[in-house]
């Protein structure tokens, strides 16, 4: 079942004293989701310009579980993330020139080059690592989490993944282990309707492939709309919450849609007809933009934070453009502690 | 007669080995409806139908345990992991299920199977989805271990993979999937365990395998034009079983050795062909036998790091050069 | 919740011409029973005498299970063991020779002694191998009741396993893909309490580490008594019965406790007071030598089942004794399908 | 000073860590209120608490994850997983996850952890409880790899791993648990990636790990006494980092190279070092270096089966005396 705020059913009670978002949180969110959706769409341009190499899975649609989770964490929380990490790893702060320097291979990105774009990772912003192999993150957010509680500190770790992940065995084992030592971590299954080309109906035993199973963990069923902010936002508080005071993890099924393809090689012609379009009515950006009016923001200030967010894009493109391409020598650094690969004397 | 994508040869060898075989069915993660995300299983969907090229979860132990189960009882199953790096996530099948039924058993569990998968580097994917793992199957007894380098060799050997009576890892290079070659009409079926002469030369030899074969013709071009130096070049094409006469003849022939590999360096097939040779023909060797391997790191993402990792035309020449010069 | 057929709720009932077990059947759930109880003790002892080699796991305690499903299966159904498959080996008929024979390592053995006590397989009994990777068989338990759907074969696969297999990813992935594909295949998880010295509870997220997952592939909650042969039997056929109709995989959790150690090596110390006393009570051939009493089988025919058991091990003894040992050269045979090991010409 | 064995240093060597280290803890299956199916382990749950000594489900993956995931935040964990075989459950993390992180990330994350593990066969536990894999993991770039045969060398080596600040896969050998040796009092420390001369000799080169050393020396001692063939033989101990100076410089002076492998042959350790030596010492070797190694099988389980499978005392030095001779 959805679990939905009694006092958010309806608009008019949103513009209430009730509020529990409130405006300034609400202009971050809003703030937050163009910034994501801006980011990928000029990685997905500057792609069709044979600036961005590699591969690239871009959250195109799904920015509000993003923008809901960043907003809510703070810092010192972790992030760990899929391939499809860009959105979660700018959600943490991390400047938009550093993930599409990444992307486009220069000595400016992220990690210069040497992870590329299924691999984002700002230790210093919390975000502990994109990882490309199905699953593998949740046991490794786990001992983060593990670290946590042995140390009392009070930080939680945000495990984001697929609907499809949820069918690997990682995902069992991590689930059955966060609970049994009570560890702070949230486990946050997007659920995009399909796995890469395949809908995940068809290869799931259960209709809710993360909330479905909670209950095998002792966890309950979540399931919430993806796509409106500040109901991810929301759903976020309460899982850290829980984290924070010792009560142990959480899994949060969020609905949502990727309007692009699964990776740049993918035009998505597996799609039923109508399928992109019925999402694109429930656009994240365009709900949260709703969502400001109701709550009475102006065009202006709306306007005012899109081009902010392009300037910002913008001058992070032309960053990029700028910056030199990694030197050669990084071949072979960084393999050991010491700096360097040297495996013999 | 036709000229083929390697991608293509793909698709060709497993219809081939379908229509031979009603036994012989294919499972993986978006093979089917989708055509595979290189796309080289188009069309089977379509010609076999779901109940014999079927799509899976995001279940590798699920697909691998699946895939044996099925062997041991009477299919001949063709399992499609992605990439040859999620090995890793169920290793266990490959490495502890398969290759061990038919010894344990004192020889009553068969395993006719082959697994199927992305290998090698080239496309800038980083780490995770770029290596080069051939010896994570050769170090496993029991396996069968096949890598063509041409889409000829990819329709005849997967078809003898799928008529083997034991379990064949057969790596498909990703950097080769948009490679062209002619192939003829009509069935084709190959043997494993035989190397191919693919350049003969009488200076030294070079043993390569996969992506790495182009790049050591290319060498061997390079040194005959610009060096007047003469290498034969053998795509050893199956790694287990191994075609060591086929080598040691030619290093008896040429009295050199180099072996051009793309995984990383330690313990890979590079060493132990070396080692074979260093044993077993040791008066013949006129020079010091030389492995020229990606160097032993992890895989870059950056399209002038991955480059620089491999080894290359101009690299493998000028080692080859610098080893019978010195 | 336990799944009782409502008939059977009392003994007095039991006694009824509804009886759905009959007396041949009876009598064959106990002798099969008996005859597993007296071969693995007989292990034991051989062990104490230094002729059982290597490790050994015995399901002492455990017997309703195996013979329950041992029963209930047809030939041509097929058995998916762990390294505790002595019991299920032998329940499909295989000869206690062979089985003992293996274990002693002797030419006689199952597999000659190239498997060992850990791989039990005798393909012509249906007996499909004993895997000793934890989780490892329920993948191809699946594969081989996928060849059975495929062929139009209806024969059912079973895939026994212990409480602790319940935490490894391959479970997941096992129980996801036989029900998305409908597989004629019954999981049988024996909930022993504990995996090797752990108790099951101080690692699992729910009380029954099999049955409280159910759910999570749309599989009903199903736990049994496994120490009552009549109850697993009926489970047993049920679940074929389902799976023989096209409608898929069973998962059943039977509890029940075994009596000695993990393993050869294990005394068994971590058992909290009283525990095995209490299990011992219960005993699944004390149980059902007193169904048979209160069927009104005589204590003459109960004695005659003892004694001609009590033969068949002791002839399988001595026939164990009086065997070669493997020849050497089988060292290299049987490890490619021409019958040999050469890896190179 | 005590006499002490292999399993004891074992605990010993985690317990000075412990000690000494709060941020170290230790996870894996049945290692903490039991103290281990080997029993390496008693006595550091009565000692460390439940907090600092976890036993797990059987989940190697959630084990290895988590101990991934410590490590990046500032753990130091030591993670148990039972038998070597189990990796194949848990590979992505020994392949793909620990060993990787730092470099693609180019530095940020670092993952100083340790994986212990039983590993070798002489158990009589058949093909997927008795294998030696030290090759698995050697084989994978990013990782370092010890595997030790002496209970001094367990406990310094252990404590060596423990303060690396790179991922260490380390292998007990499970036949060596209950050999004895002696261990001075106090803390021991020693280094990886030290080779050890465990026997000078003069005619030849012995190279051995872990069960292999006490084999390689007995062979020794038989080659003197019966043959007056005087071998030195090296206890490498440590694969990654990996000590090629001492190799090189011993093979300098017997110029004949033996390895002796427990691995199945194909892309042992063996064929990595004789590949070096092969490649830089071609000039120093009078004859062709020889790799001794179990057969490329699977392990049978069978007592006499397993026992001829294993390189032994007798094979090896009757392997070295015909090399020698002939
Ligand atoms: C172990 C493993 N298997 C397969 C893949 C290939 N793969 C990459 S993304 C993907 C689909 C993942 O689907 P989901 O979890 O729903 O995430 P989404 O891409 O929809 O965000 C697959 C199969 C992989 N990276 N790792
Ligand atoms: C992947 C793997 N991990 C660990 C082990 C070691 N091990 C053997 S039996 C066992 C306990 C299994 O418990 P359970 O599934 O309850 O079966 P039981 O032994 O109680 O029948 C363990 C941990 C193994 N064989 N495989
Ligand atoms: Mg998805
Ligand atoms: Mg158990």
């Amino acid at each position: 079942m959805a679990r939905k705020p009694a006092a958010m059913d309806d608009a008019a009670q949103r513009n209430s004293p009730n509020d529990d978002i409130g405006e300034a949180l609400r202009l971050k969110l809003y703030r937050m989701q163009v910034e994501l959706r801006e980011a990928e769409q000029r990685a997905f341009d500057l792609f069709l310009q044979n600036l961005v190499k590699g591969t690239s899975h871009l959250s195109l649609g799904q920015e509000a579980i993003a923008a809901g989770f960043g907003v809510a964490m703070k810092p010192g929380d972790l992030s760990f993330c899929t391939y499809r990490g860009h959105a979660h790893t700018l959600a943490r702060g991390v400047p938009v020139e550093k993930v599409l320097g990444e992307l486009m291979q220069r000595d400016n990105g992220l990690m210069r080059g040497k992870g590329g774009s299924m691999h984002l990772t700002s230790v210093e912003h919390g975000v502990m690592g994109s990882y490309a192999i199905i699953g593998a993150h949740l046991p490794i957010a786990c001992g983060a989490a593990w670290r946590a509680q042995y140390k009392g500190d009070k930080d939680v770790s945000v495990c984001f993944f697929g609907d499809g992940t949820t069918n690997i065995g990682a995902f069992h084992e991590a689930l059955n282990f966060a609970v049994v030592w009570k560890l702070p971590v949230v486990f946050v299954c997007e659920n995009n309707l399909y796995m890469e080309y395949t809908p995940i109906g068809d290869v799931t035993a259960v209709e809710h492939p993360a909330a479905d199973r909670a209950s095998a963990y002792g966890l309950p069923r979540i399931v919430i709309d993806g796509n409106d902010a500040d109901e991810v936002y929301r759903a976020a508080m309460k899982a850290f919450e829980i984290a924070r005071a010792g009560n142990g993890p959480s899994l949060i099924e969020c609905m949502t849609y990727r309007h692009s393809g699964h990776s740049r090689a993918d035009p998505a012609k597996y799609r039923p007809e109508g399928e992109l379009e019925k999402w694109k009515e429930r656009d994240p950006i365009k709900i949260y933009r709703e969502r400001l009016k109701q709550f009475g923001v102006g065009d202006d200030v709306i306007e005012k934070i899109n081009a902010e967010v392009m300037q910002v894009v913008n001058d992070a493109t032309e960053a990029c453009k700028a910056a030199p391409m990694p030197s050669l020598d990084i071949l072979t650094t960084d393999v050991y502690a010491d700096g360097g690969w040297a495996w013999r004397n | 007669m036709a000229e083929l994508t390697y991608r293509d040869a793909v698709a060709r060898g497993i219809a081939q080995e379908m229509e031979r075989d009603n036994d012989v069915v294919f499972l993986g993660e978006d093979i089917g409806k989708a055509g595979g995300v290189f796309k080289a299983t188009v069309g089977l969907y379509e010609k076999f139908g779901p109940l014999r090229v079927r799509d899976t979860p995001i279940s590798e132990q699920a697909i691998l345990g699946a895939a044996m189960g099925a062997a041991m009882t009477g299919l001949k199953p063709i399992a499609e992991i992605m990439f040859s790096d999620f090995f890793a996530v169920c290793f266990d099948y490959i490495a502890n299920e398969f290759p061990k039924s038919r010894y344990m058993t004192n020889g009553q569990v068969k395993c006719p199977l082959v697994v199927r998968t992305g290998n090698g580097a080239g496309s800038r994917f980083g780490a995770q989805h770029s290596q080069s793992i051939e010896n994570w199957a050769m170090m496993i007894p029991g396996l069968k271990v096949v890598a063509p380098s041409t889409p000829l060799d990819v329709i005849g050997l997967m078809a003898a993979a799928v008529r083997d009576p034991d379990p064949v890892i057969f790596f498909e290079h990703k950097s080769l999937y948009a490679t062209k070659g002619e192939v003829p009409d009509g069935e084709i079926v190959d043997t494993l365990g035989t190397a191919k002469i693919v350049r003969p030369g009488k200076d030294a030899t070079i043993l390569a395998l996969a992506l790495m074969v182009p790049r050591a013709l290319e060498a061997a071009e390079r040194l005959k034009a610009e060096h007047g130096i003469d290498v034969e070049v053998i795509d050893l094409r199956s790694l287990v079983p191994l075609d060591t006469q086929t080598v040691l003849a030619s290093v008896a022939r040429t009295h050199r050795l180099f072996t051009v590999e793309e995984n990383p360096r330690l313990c890979g097939w590079g060493a132990e062909l070396v080692s074979i040779v260093a044993d077993e023909a040791f008066y013949d060797l006129d020079g010091p036998p030389v492995r020229i391997t990606t160097p032993h790191i992890p895989l870059p993402a950056a399209d002038i790091l991955e480059d620089l990792a491999l080894p290359n035309a101009e690299r493998i020449a000028d080692r080859v050069r610098r080893s019978l010069e010195g």
